[in-house]
């Protein structure tokens, strides 16, 4: 116990942090060519894809969760895959969380990050490349910094989300402590068991820790965003 | 080196095709929207519809539809407007590109480019803390401290006052010139091209009328250029001397002196004169006193109906070199001018560029 | 202007077996309008203390109407009206002349799972089991918990674990009998999963909640019950 | 049964669509002047306050829902001091399962539009001021068209999330047929009995009409774009 | 009417006073940076932080750090970069403002000036379809089409070609004649403003330096415009008559006649002629063939010494008006020049705006 609250939620929490820190940035990476394509591509049936990418929050988690359980277990599609492969297949896994909360993340990246590509207009990018900047180093020296406030969004919904998942965690995570048990779903087992103290521990040493994060990571976008637009 | 160029773009085409010499000034010259911007985006490589042709420095940089990335060629673009990365401090902003030049091809030098373009005191500054002339300004050293092959500038000085420009016109002419690369320039201030440029392109409606020498283009009939209100001829001399008691310099175009306000160059120093064709008249006789007159012995070229009615422009050549001439057609009858005539052209006005 | 309806919130296990109750029922008292909502106990006891339009909460235990009695939230005492019986279930293998100890082999069963112990009863039952089989801290690394009974049997089902603890009456279904087989745990290894009821303290005055309590808690709703592979209390109200 | 979907489910289908419809214009509206201060206020407190908006985040929903219920319901602060204004509590009411979704979905909509408002640039505004239009007026010719695309992410994410929202309308709206009984909860009760049959199609209704619903969304947007940015 | 404004904005501070007709042409000017944008954007209520003072057609529109919101004010502003609704056509870009003022209030019609400003075949475009002059003139248009009561326009002919700005001047001159409104101009071209200002204002690091009817302000010696290279003198006159012959027309500036490059324009039509200094020189003795120079007599009023070494800069009085001349220090000497002298103004070059 330290600060009242049991090791086993300690735990439950680091893994939740560490489970939202890889998804998410994973993500960011992941998302970034098809927000690209997205803001930039003429074709039309790319309204197909936009509405696609937001599927995954329409259904409820649990049901999600389920479904991607039957994918990655081992007789789905992609869990079977693996074990052919002489793989483990995903349900019950860490790897299974992170592929489950990166699939309902999906639209809380892919969004904010189209909307910054779109609205950056091609001039920085020609300018850049006039002086003599590949893509890559464009990207980096460029793109970046002015569609900062967007990764910002992006990593900001995704991450919080995933802190707060459980539906589809609980379901492809089977809760397994130190493995799969998250912190959400440690709250809610307390709250099940109607340990409202634990509950309510766990819950603020979640937000408390949430807020730091979040207030660090903005004050820190604060301190090196560039000043203003052209007035 | 011979530039073509071909874009669609809405209703507007460019066809363009011109002679891109390998050093000097090449001034772009047309009416607002005719494809000025568009030509040099497409030599810049920034539109990837274009096709055509253009080389530099030896390297294919576009050759049908192949066309070399933009970030690969040695070129440096003003863009007609704001450009700056507004997220870099000014000096961030010019180290961009200075940057990505490997140190022992940098031909443009830090210190003096800073200097002379005035932006000391701005380093700091984040571009939405600019005024307009000087956004302009570092946009101009951004694209001059990349020490390019060759130099696109879309009215670079267009928002500067004539202070600046009477400062950084004599740098850029320098810098050209030792970099020894083409400077394809457009602008449509008729004295900055009169000063700087060696050819001249005329451009219509995304094609190009006529391109060659200034002095040609400015005085070919079958060009807008001669029969505009201000058309004026181009004369390349040299001062010859000083007159200080009449603040007169004499300068020697094609063996014949003529008299300009004082300057203050020695002998020798070559100078481009200008002279409109309304301050010149035809006679068939010198002046009597050609000490404050400048007389010229010319021939006539050419003569047509200017669209000023009851006008006649002429041609008249003065040795190699041409000048213009208003007159009216009253007096074209009156002296009987026909092609061929040896005359006198009075000049009232003479500018120095 | 229609009756009020009568709103009974049941333990998600009890789902199967409430459904033909009610159906019974109604066609029996067509003016009884009852509704049956199903969910963990857990929340129900929760929603109740916050004025939850329910008006009789048949609990997987005893304990959760018990504290919500203890908070002045019923109107009648805690009323058990089953006994839930737990079950080995699998899809994959024959799980018929399975045993508990056989769950403790990791070449067979990479796998394991139960309800959670914590707060769904049919889990904490299964641990007793478990440990009383003496495989409980071999099986630790390979348990995987479901939030409540149906959830469990869906990690089962899709065959993400190999075998699980389930409750009796939904192994008994049709249709999940129709997937596989099941082995009934013997009821000695574990403490008797005793199911209560309460009428709330907002059904205080309503005269169905009453009749429907005590339906549950009579003969031919027992006659269910033992169909869906429950025990019933011995004591009689 | 229409399409092989009962009665009950096609009512809890319209439900959620009204949830979620009402739920994401208030929020759409409500929260203009929020993400508007967000994006233009010098202060350095509004790290704060952008921390505190993605917060309802980080808890589970079911936990979420929990607290809600609690703070609406008969005994907390909001729901007493109704019940004591003579109105009823909030707890289990579609009122109710507004608030809740709202507040859960809060997130997604004051990020977008603030990362919208941001990029907006004082110049478009400057100049609608100098041809006459006053602040209302310059918000909805000016503000909005330019801004469309962050309105956009934002009706989408909150639209989307309110359909599949489960935890907390559960908790704060038990599941009552017709009055808060929502789609997401009709499909996890499917599931939950086992019945997939119904849950697949339930789950397939759902996410077609979403589907279809965000395509015409984006495909409007496209309509009524105008054109690039400048070159 | 007196305006006064103060800012800071980082490092720099605004501190401008100086007097604005009820009608006219103020021209700003001033070196890149000086505060020119800044004023505007105080006259236009832009800056929250700006307190002053400023009254228009009787109302007040800043008073102390009180201000009239922007969109209250009867003003059409051409800002000095690109400002139009990306989002919008051309067409709705410049109903925008003219949708926003009563029908009964407008005085600037829809067709004239979308002709006079070449925009039809515009109409249906986006700004990004647009060059950049094309962008510069659809600005211009949306800021008369509200028929203001103050019009400020920062550069707004700065990136147009000669031809394009020789239609719209005598447009903007006659508008704001007819408007009968006071225009404050922004114009690094002396050209510019040499042809529409009235009044010119020059400012430098923030201030009023000085301002002025046009005339006086070039020749003021206590103020930089006079000392520059191109330093320049203005002279109204009238036409008087035309030399058909000679290809010239005469010109009367306050009762001695001038003789320019022949002139289309009827007999009494007021002209503003320019004269550069370099131009000027002096002689005690009127000059034997006044036919072919402009010899005129003048007074000296001031002597003082030229930036360029060895030289002076006098200023002349001709009437009412007044010319600068400049002659090396020696002329000054063996023609013993001083202050009062009445001697003759031989100007080489008469510029005609
Ligand atoms: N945000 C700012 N912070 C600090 N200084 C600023 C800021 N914005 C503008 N300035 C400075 O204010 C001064 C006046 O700017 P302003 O735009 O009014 O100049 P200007 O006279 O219009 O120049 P130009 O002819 O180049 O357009 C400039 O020196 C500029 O660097
Ligand atoms: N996206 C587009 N669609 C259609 N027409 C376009 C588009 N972009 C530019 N144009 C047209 O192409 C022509 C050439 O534009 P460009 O910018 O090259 O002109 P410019 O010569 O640079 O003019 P300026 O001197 O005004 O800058 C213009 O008439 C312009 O209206
Ligand atoms: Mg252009
Ligand atoms: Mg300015």
């Amino acid at each position: 116990m330290i600060l009242g609250i049991a090791e086993a939620d300690w735990i439950a929490l680091l893994l939740t942090l560490r489970l939202a820190l890889i998804s998410t940035v994973l993500l960011l990476v992941l998302c970034i060519p098809l927000a690209w394509w997205l803001a930039f591509t003429p074709n039309r049936g790319k309204v197909l894809v936009e509405a696609l990418v937001a599927l995954p929050l329409v259904l409820p988690p649990t049901v999600i969760g389920f479904y991607l359980l039957i994918l990655l277990g081992p007789r789905g599609a992609v869990g079977g895959a693996l074990e052919a492969a002489g793989l483990n297949h995903l349900a019950f896994s860490f790897t299974g969380l992170v592929v489950g909360s990166m699939v309902y993340s999906l639209p809380f990246v892919v969004q904010p990050l189209q909307n910054a590509f779109q609205n950056l207009g091609s001039r920085p990018l020609e300018a850049a490349a006039t002086l003599r900047a590949g893509p890559l180093d464009r990207f980096v020296t460029v793109v970046l910094p002015l569609t900062q406030r967007g990764f910002l969004t992006a990593f900001v919904l995704s991450f919080a989300h995933t802190l707060g998942e459980f539906g589809v965690l609980l379901m492809i995570g089977g809760s397994i402590p130190g493995q799969t048990q998250v912190a959400s779903i440690a709250i809610y087992n307390h709250v099940e068991a109607l340990d409202y103290g634990a509950a309510h521990g766990l819950s603020l040493v979640l937000l408390v820790l949430a807020f730091v994060l979040l207030l660090s990571v903005y004050a820190l976008n604060r301190r090196f965003r560039w000043v203003g637009v052209a007035q | 080196m011979n530039v073509i160029f071909d874009l669609r773009r809405g209703s507007f085409a460019l066809k363009a095709e011109f002679d891109l010499p390998d050093r000097g000034v090449t001034a772009i010259f047309g009416r607002s929207g005719c494809g000025k911007t568009s030509l040099l985006r497409c030599m810049a490589g920034l539109e990837p519809e274009a096709s055509g042709q253009l080389q530099v420095a030896g390297q294919a940089w576009q050759r049908g539809a192949w066309s070399l990335p933009t970030h690969e060629r040695a070129l440096g673009y003003v863009f007609q407007e704001a450009s700056l990365f507004p997220h870099l401090t000014v000096e961030r902003n010019l180290r961009y590109g200075w940057r990505r030049v490997a140190p022992g091809k940098r031909r443009v030098e830090w210190q003096p480019t800073i200097e002379l373009l005035g932006l000391e005191g701005l380093l700091d500054r984040y571009p939405a803390q600019l005024s307009g002339g000087q956004r302009q300004r570092v946009a101009v050293g951004r694209a001059l401290l990349t020490s390019p092959d060759l130099l696109l500038m879309d009215e670079p000085l267009a928002s500067l006052d004539s202070d600046s420009k009477a400062e950084i016109l004599p740098y850029l002419e320098k810098l050209h010139r030792d970099l020894a690369v083409p400077l394809v320039y457009v602008s449509h201030s008729q004295d900055e091209v009169l000063r700087l440029a060696d050819q001249l392109v005329l451009m219509d409606d995304g094609q190009v009328q006529t391109q060659g020498p200034v002095a040609d283009v400015l005085t070919r009939l079958d060009m807008p250029l001669a029969h505009q209100q201000g058309a004026k001829a181009l004369l390349e001399g040299a001062v010859v001397r000083q007159d200080e008691a009449d603040h007169l310099t004499e300068v020697i175009c094609d063996g014949q002196s003529i008299w300009v306000s004082q300057l203050n160059q020695p002998p020798g120093t070559p100078v481009r004169l200008s002279v409109a064709a309304r301050d010149v008249t035809i006679s068939r006789a010198p002046a009597t006193d050609s000490s404050v007159l400048n007389c010229l012995a010319v021939q006539i070229d050419a003569l047509e109906a200017d669209p000023q009615p009851g006008h006649v422009l002429v041609v008249l050549r003065l040795g190699a070199q041409v000048l213009l001439s208003r007159i009216t057609e009253r007096s074209r009858r009156q002296l009987a001018l026909t092609r061929g005539d040896c005359v006198y052209a009075l000049v009232k006005g003479v500018a120095v560029h | 202007q229609a009756q009020e309806v009568t709103r009974v919130a049941a333990a998600a296990q009890l789902r199967f077996v409430m459904e033909d109750i009610a159906t019974q029922y109604r066609a029996r008292y067509p003016g009884h309008p009852i509704e049956v909502q199903y969910g963990s106990s857990g929340r129900f006891h929760a929603q109740i203390i916050n004025g939850a339009p329910f008006d009789v909460y048949l609990s997987a235990d005893l304990d959760y109407p018990a504290a919500l009695m203890e908070a002045g939230f019923t109107a009648s005492e805690v009323l058990p009206y089953a006994i839930g019986r737990i079950a080995i279930w699998s899809n994959t293998v024959d799980a018929r002349q399975l045993t508990l100890t056989d769950l403790a082999d990791d070449q067979r069963f990479r796998r394991v799972a139960i309800a959670n112990p914590r707060h769904a009863p049919y889990g904490a039952r299964a641990r007793e089991a478990l440990i009383s089989a003496g495989v409980w801290e071999t099986l630790q690394p390979r348990l995987v918990t479901g939030e409540n009974i149906s959830s469990t049997l869906q990690l089962v089902q899709s065959g993400a674990a190999e075998v699980g603890i389930i409750a009796l009456a939904l192994v008994m279904t049709p249709e999940i009998a129709a997937q596989g087989g099941h082995r009934l745990i013997d009821g000695d290894r574990h403490l008797p999963l005793e199911q209560g009821l309460v009428v709330t303290r907002r059904a205080e005055q309503n005269a169905v909640a009453w009749h429907f309590a005590e339906y549950v808690r009579g003969a031919e709703a027992g006659t269910l019950f033992r169909a869906y592979g429950y025990d019933l209390p011995t004591q009689s109200p």
